[in-house]
């Protein structure tokens, strides 16, 4: 046993309040989740420069290894060793699940970053309680995906390369294909791959075969970039779209900003918004601390701490189901990835911009509200 | 030409060797007999550098070999053909004889030798593009004892050479040996055949559990009734 | 008369490897009880015929028949079953097991009972280990060996290990004992105290014993018969005095005069 | 004599059994023990259940299995299917789990007949792939996004398995049937010339194996809520590869020892999580280089008790020797 | 048109496969060893490349021997380290020091520099693709190919017609009777993982431009493939590493062509357990049953 004599930090009138944080800091997925760690890393040493009605807040990171099983042991260790108030994580959906209902059972708040598997929250016709999440859940993002493939983009045939191994981009996917059915469209071609792979080029020359007018690509920007740039490189030229998944600087400097040129995003904002504060603010702290452009994970892990500081505030106090209340109750909180509110199944409402590449900057083209 | 003083092996935590010391002479055949397990091998593995003695000294001409690395203790002229052949099974009866003279850069020398040994063992001759595994036993004896003669040794250890040998075959190993010894190669044989060894050899030692028991010229040994009732058989 | 009865019988039997033509063409009978010898040059096919026999290689030519009835092809564990057993002439001991389990090993065939039996311990398990441990120990004392009961296979002298893949062949209760080369590496007292052995576990166990040996005053001195072979195929054979002096044989393997 | 003592110890056995179950079930009751605690046993206990019945494969039979993940998801789905989608119950879908696995471990019983070393290495990751890939690609279970599975896993059913598996074990490798395994181990050709029918025993050990695997499987499913094929990869089998080997090849007992630290070495990192992988594979690195015969070596942890009749020859294995 | 392309698909992800499998066979043959950390030299060597383009703005040869000379010395240091000790242990036991080694070496990359992928530069080598009726064939995936089969040409002869060619084999087969040669067998055994780990280094940074993106898990599929490919084509033999490495390639691209990409890597190592069933050491593996 480690025996980290737990001060009891959510002790009624400690002055720290302890947060958990579950995430992949290693194995397969390790970078995402490390991406989220990095946002709630300068999260926590801004609201802790300020405190929250005098407390401060204490980050004890357990690491999951991109494994369930160590995501539900690590959660039992937050809680019963740690006596967190509240986890935040984990970065995908299968290690979030895999603590539903540790957590529920517990009366602990977990948030996770990006997990977007809609059975997290609300699952056969029951909520999880004390689970809520940052990110969008899939459905959205389909839709408007479709709509503007088919408005905007004039698509009448379309194919869609999904990332098989990710419920994200299966859920964007589904959407995506009725929606767009809906519309009149046509799904040419459906293909596949797994995250980790390298080398598309097999998918790709199927696509090519069908000549579709535009490609959705609902991935992660890890081979999404690689994605695009295969596709280029074997002639594919329509437009191709995808989610939130793809945002990173990152994107660009894999796929390459003249490959990335006609390609569109649905995502939760636009970091060249100049109109947006927090926005800016956000980018700018971010490049501060770490020298680099942050991605969709890092301000989704951001936003997360910020979202459970906002409730401990509204609670006033670090107990976990005082927490939670609040957390239900958040109402149009200003962040960066969006304006918050939960519906009645602990996710987020918040509006989604559309964005185009053009020479490696996102530009902002629409804003689509739910 | 080699001195061994009072050297102890272990293996782990036994010891093979308790205080053994020999001595060769240039030009000599000195033979070692003993009963299985005595520590004949141990000895020869000692002294070509597989073995590091605990205690002792090895001298060959002069100079301490003990501790040295076997690669080194080949370069100074000492080449041993270890028990049960080890010939390199999937490389052929040439490439074996060429690693024999890995260490050798004179390419007219090395060529020379190889005819040598060609006249030596014609067999191997005849097998010279087989790969070494699929040659039997006696082959890979001679193919052995070919090997070690490539690299032109002036000290030949050879560990038990006619073992599993056909008789024709051990005749000719022992012309071979005498034949050798008398182009001016030193050498220290193991044998099982202590009739045999004795009959070529100038010296012999008789080694018993780790320990060098008897030694003198064959003569000697032969009419010690100790050791014709322990190894020669009771003829 | 039981002496007498055909126990082995090789037709025309043969093996090529690739182009090599290891053994080919080979006959022999050999009867109930007798003590024969296979001699031959280095590389004559000698193990070969002993793989032959044992399944190791099945025949791409000819029959092998142990009392009448056809092993060709069958797997070695079949043919130990039915009765030959062998040692090998590299040393093949389960070095890691204990000198006694190594001969219960060997004594499996002939135990009944089944894997569940063992599983849940039911009284067939007792009997049956117990059984295997009390032969087994039988096998190891004829061969002087139970001082080492517990040892492990590897931990034996060289001497002792031959031995004891002997007892371990006899502990299958072979009908044709093969051994290859039982005294390479033995010094001449030695050997003989092996011939002596050789020839009581004949005995003792109305065995009948096929032997490879280059060990002439072996094989001269124990065997009944001897066949020689060389190139794979039979040169001769016929008593200890008969190879002795055949020309072909004093050629091929002899060599001028036989100490 | 010899009867007595096996009768002995048997029973001498399931009593210790007896007493730890009692004492932690006590501990349990009386909520000394926090979940954390309970589920880090539980993780022990799967991982013993693994590392013993992969024990019997590698370390006993000497065949060179590392696909041992294979087999676990086979009966984790398997038990899923069994409790999630029949609504069965879960002692049922244990059973089955294992079954399961028997099956598969028959299947790849096979090819171990004619592969050897490294290459039945490299099949067996293989089939361990197959596995998975295949799970991956049925959506009745979920796909690659999973399956979840209630948490049915309790101490009492997670112990009395463990200690199932250990029993029957223990008692196939000391019969006349375990030492026929050995003796493929050590030496196959040898084996087959004295009559072991060395493909009944290979395929024999697969199936034992494989059958105790898939039972913590289902012990694994319903311990950790959600079941994804993506757990069951290689490096999975790996760690499974890694008690067995840590432990010491051929000694149970070893395997057992390697799993508990290992499960507990695992959890304590949790804690460091930048450093907790380098720290894990320096401990590999480093517990390999200075004890390369694993932790007991073939020795199980009863004959450092005993002394007098050692069937293991003592000192003679201090050191590996050149020849 | 469309199958030729395909093929051509194949050949290029099977090359990049041969690559890595040249210096995994090749360490095997002489060591026996299945060193696991192969696939996380060839992502040191990747970004050691990455870092010399980016940062010491070497072209892309200089680049490519810096690497190919970075990861020698690290492959003889992993050497050194780890496995010799081991020399005597069991194979197994070695095996599990490769697994530590191949974790450490990626989680000390992950704890230097972090999980997040990095993206060659792409100005390295001019890409042209060619349009062949249809088919296009970019002049990377041609390099590739030629460079693969340089390589194996050069492996070949070092390995069979040079003297420490001939010094590694017979350490190989026996390296106690290769001490009584004369052969340094501690030196034999350096140069053999410095060759290799320079062919994984080289592997790398040909991966990264052709890739694009490398991050520190990136050598464990690679490398497992890689494997696979030596054990297809016979592992220990060289031409047996390029036709394995070029045929699991082809095998998953057509795979994918028939729209199972998701049963891809199963089906690679279907007719992986398919060829040993039948050939039991590969495809130009010597079935080298044991002399009884
Ligand atoms: N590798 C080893 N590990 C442990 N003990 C060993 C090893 N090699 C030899 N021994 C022991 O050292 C002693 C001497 O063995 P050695 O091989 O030198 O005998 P030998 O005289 O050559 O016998 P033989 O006639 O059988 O070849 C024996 O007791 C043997 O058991
Ligand atoms: N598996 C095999 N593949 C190819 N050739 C083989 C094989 N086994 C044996 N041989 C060849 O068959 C011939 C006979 O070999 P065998 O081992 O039977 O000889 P032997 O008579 O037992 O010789 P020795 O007295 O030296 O043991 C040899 O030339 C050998 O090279
Ligand atoms: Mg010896
Ligand atoms: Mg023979």
């Amino acid at each position: 046993g480690c025996g980290s004599a737990s001060t009891g930090g959510s002790g009624k009138d400690s002055k720290t309040i302890v947060i958990g944080e579950n995430l992949e800091l290693s194995g397969g997925v390790a970078s995402y989740g490390s991406s989220a760690d990095k946002g709630i890393a300068l999260a926590l040493e801004e609201i802790n420069k300020k405190g929250i009605d005098g407390k401060k807040l204490k980050i004890v990171k357990v690491d999951n290894k991109s494994d369930q099983q160590e995501a539900t042991s690590a959660a039992l260790k937050l809680i019963t060793q740690n006596k967190v108030s509240a986890i935040i994580g984990a970065a995908t959906s299968g290690d979030t699940l895999a603590q539903v209902q540790i957590v529920d059972k517990k009366k602990v708040p977990l948030i996770t970053t990006s997990g977007t598997a809609s059975n997290i929250t609300y699952d056969k016709g029951k909520l999880n309680e004390f689970v809520f999440r940052t990110c969008f859940i899939d459905p959205f993002q389909g839709v408007v995906s479709a709509n503007f493939a088919s408005n905007n983009l004039n698509a009448k045939n379309a194919a869609i390369f999904i990332d098989s191994s990710s419920d994200y981009a299966k859920g964007l996917a589904s959407n995506f294909k009725d929606t767009f059915t809906k519309n009149g469209g046509k799904i040419a071609k459906e293909e596949a791959y797994l995250a980790k792979d390298t080398d598309f080029r097999a998918q790709l020359t199927n696509i090519k075969a069908k000549n579709p007018d535009v490609i959705f690509v609902p991935g992660y920007y890890e081979e999404v970039g690689l994605i695009v740039k295969q596709a280029r490189d074997l002639g594919i030229n329509v437009p191709i779209m995808g989610g939130d998944g793809w945002d990173s600087p990152k994107l660009v400097e894999l796929a390459g900003a003249k490959a990335l040129n006609n390609t569109f995003i649905t995502n939760h904002y636009s970091s060249g918004n100049t109109e947006d504060q927090k926005v800016q603010d956000f980018v700018k702290a971010f490049k501060d601390k770490y020298g680099q452009e942050p991605d969709g994970f890092n301000a989704l892990g951001y936003d997360s701490l910020y979202l459970i500081a906002d409730a401990i505030k509204r609670a006033g106090s670090g107990d976990p189901v005082k927490i939670k209340k609040a957390l239900e109750e958040t109402k149009d909180l200003q962040l960066v990835t969006g304006t918050f509110t939960f519906d009645d199944k602990h996710n987020p409402v918040k509006s989604a911009v559309i964005l185009e590449y053009v020479d490696g900057k996102q530009q902002f083209k629409a804003k689509v509200n739910p | 030409m080699l001195k061994v003083e009072n050297i102890d092996v272990y293996y782990g935590n036994i010891q093979a060797l308790k205080g053994v010391s020999l001595e060769i002479n240039q030009g000599e055949i000195v033979t070692l007999i003993g009963a299985n397990g005595a520590g004949k091998s141990t000895l020869l593995k000692t002294i070509s550098g597989l073995l590091k003695p605990k205690n002792g000294e090895i001298l060959f001409e002069r100079k301490s070999i003990k501790g040295k690395a076997a690669q080194t203790i080949v370069k100074q002229g000492i080449s041993h053909v270890p028990e049960g052949r080890r010939i390199f099974a999937n490389m052929t009866v040439t490439e074996n004889l060429e690693l024999g003279a890995f260490l050798r850069k004179d390419k007219a020398g090395i060529r020379q030798d190889l005819e040598r040994v060609y006249q030596l063992f014609p067999r191997l001759y005849e097998r010279k593009k087989q790969s070494a595994g699929t040659l039997s036993g006696g082959e890979q004896q001679m193919l052995a004892m070919g090997r070690a003669l490539m690299a032109k040794p002036r000290l030949l250890l050879l560990d038990e050479p006619s073992m599993g040998l056909a008789p024709l075959l051990v005749k000719t190993i022992f012309r071979i040996i005498e034949e050798i010894s008398q182009t001016g190669t030193t050498i220290l044989l193991v044998e099982q055949n202590a009739n045999m060894a004795l009959s070529i050899a100038d010296r012999a030692y008789v080694i018993e559990t780790g320990r060098v028991v008897l030694s003198g010229t064959p003569d000697e040994l032969n009419t010690s009734d100790q050791v014709k009732s322990a190894y020669l058989g009771g003829h | 008369m039981m002496e007498n009865k055909l126990l082995l019988k090789v037709e025309n039997a043969g093996i090529q490897f690739g182009g090599l033509k290891a053994v080919s063409n080979t006959n022999v009978e050999i009867k109930k009880g007798e003590l024969i010898g296979l001699i031959g040059p280095n590389g004559a096919g000698k193990t070969t015929f002993f793989n032959l026999l044992t399944g190791v290689y099945a025949p791409t030519e000819g029959n092998i028949l142990l009392e009448g009835k056809r092993l060709n092809g069958l797997p070695p564990y079949k043919i130990t079953r039915k009765g030959i057993s062998r040692t090998f002439q590299n040393i093949r001991l389960f070095n890691e097991l204990s000198v006694l389990d190594n001969v219960k090993v060997a004594y499996h065939t002939n135990s009944k009972h089944s894997i569940l039996s063992s599983i849940f311990r039911l009284p067939p398990h007792f009997t049956g280990e117990r059984e295997m441990e009390e032969k087994a120990i039988d096998f190891l004392k004829i061969f002087n060996l139970d001082g080492f009961l517990y040892e492990k296979a590897k931990n034996l002298p060289y001497g002792q290990q031959r031995r004891l893949e002997i007892a371990r062949a006899l502990a299958t209760q072979p009908k044709l004992l093969l051994l290859d080369e039982p005294a390479a590496g033995m010094n001449p007292n030695e050997t003989e105290e092996l011939m002596n052995l050789i020839s009581f576990i004949r005995e003792k166990f109305d065995l009948t014993v096929l032997l490879i040996e280059h060990d002439m005053q072996l094989v001269m001195g124990v065997c009944e018969r001897i066949y020689v072979l060389d190139h794979g195929q039979l040169i001769a054979e016929g008593s200890p005095s008969e190879i002795r002096n055949n020309p072909k044989v004093i050629e091929a393997y002899l060599g001028e005069e036989v100490s | 004599m010899q009867k007595i003592k096996q009768f002995k110890s048997f029973y001498i056995n399931i009593i210790a059994a007896i007493i730890v179950f009692a004492i932690v079930q006590f501990l349990i009751s009386g909520q000394l023990l926090n979940d954390f605690y309970i589920n880090t046993l539980l993780v022990i206990v799967i991982n013993i259940i693994l590392a013993v019945s992969l024990h019997l494969i590698i370390g006993i039979t000497g065949q060179f299995s590392i696909g041992h993940a294979g087999f676990l998801s086979i009966g984790a789905y398997s038990a899923a299917i069994i409790t999630m989608k029949l609504q069965l119950p879960f002692a049922l879908s244990l059973l089955v789990g294992g079954i399961a696995a028997a099956i598969a471990g028959l299947i790849i019983g096979i090819p171990s007949l004619r592969l050897k070393g490294d290459y039945l290495a490299i099949a067996t990751l293989g089939f361990g792939e197959i596995v998975r890939i295949t799970l991956l690609n049925i959506d009745y279970v979920g796909g690659a996004s999973g399956m979840m599975v209630d948490n049915l896993t309790t101490w009492p059913w997670a112990f009395w398995c463990m200690v199932i598996t250990i029993l029957v074990i223990v008692n196939f490798t000391n019969s006349t049937h375990g030492r026929a395994c050995i003796s493929i181990r050590e030496n196959e050709i040898a084996a087959d010339a004295m009559g072991i029918n060395t493909t009944y025993y290979k395929v024999m050990a697969f199936v034992i194996g494989a059958f105790f695997a898939g039972v913590a499987g289902g012990l694994y499913s319903h311990n950790f809520y959600i079941i994804m094929p993506g757990s069951f990869g290689f490096m999975k089998s790996f760690d499974i590869l890694i008690f067995v080997v840590l432990g010491g090849l051929g000694s149970l007992s070893g395997s057992v020892i390697a799993a508990i630290l290992l499960s507990i070495v695992s959890t304590f990192l949790q804690d460091y999580p930048e450093t907790r992988m380098v720290i894990y594979s320096l401990v590999l690195i480093l517990m390999m280089i200075f004890r390369p015969q694993g932790l007991l070596g073939t020795k199980e942890i009863t004959s450092f008790f005993k002394k007098g009749k050692s069937s293991d020859g003592g000192k003679h294995d201090g050191k590996q020797t050149v020849a | 048109m469309e199958f030729i392309q395909q093929l051509v698909n194949g050949i290029s992800l099977g090359s990049i496969y041969a690559l890595i499998a040249l210096g995994y066979t090749m360490v095997y043959g002489i060591v026996k060893l299945i060193n696991f950390a192969h696939g996380d030299v060839f992502m040191v060597g990747s970004f050691i490349g990455f870092y010399s383009i980016t940062y010491l703005h070497l072209g892309f040869f200089p680049a490519l021997l810096l690497s190919m000379l970075v990861c020698a010395i690290f492959g003889m240091l992993i050497e050194r380290i780890a496995y010799k000790p081991l020399r005597n242990a069991t194979r197994i036991a070695a095996l599990i020091t490769a697994i530590g080694v191949s974790l450490f070496i990626e989680y000390g990359m992950v704890y230097i520099r972090g999980a997040q992928p990095d993206a060659y530069p792409r100005n390295v080598l001019p890409n042209k693709t060619f349009d062949i009726f249809g088919v296009s064939i970019s002049s990377q995936s041609i390099l590739i190919l030629v460079t693969s089969i340089a390589l194996m040409i050069i492996l070949q002869v070092i390995v069979h017609k040079t003297k420490t060619g001939k010094a590694m084999r017979a350490v190989s087969h026996d390296a106690e009777a290769a001490k009584l040669m004369g052969i340094n067998v501690d030196r034999t055994i350096s140069a053999t993982f410095a060759i290799g780990s320079a062919l994984a280094g080289a592997a790398g940074v040909i991966f990264g431009i052709y890739y694009i993106k490398i991050e520190p898990l990136m050598g464990m599929i690679p490398g497992i493939k890689a494997f696979v490919a030596a054990v297809l084509g016979g592992i220990g033999i060289i031409p047996g590493a390029m036709v394995g490495g070029i045929l699991l390639g082809v095998i998953e691209a057509i795979v994918s062509a028939f729209g199972f990409s998701l049963w891809r890597d199963g089906v690679a190592f279907v007719v992986l357990i398919l060829i040993l069933i039948f050939r039991p050491s590969g495809i130009f593996g010597k079935n080298m049953k044991e002399k009884v």
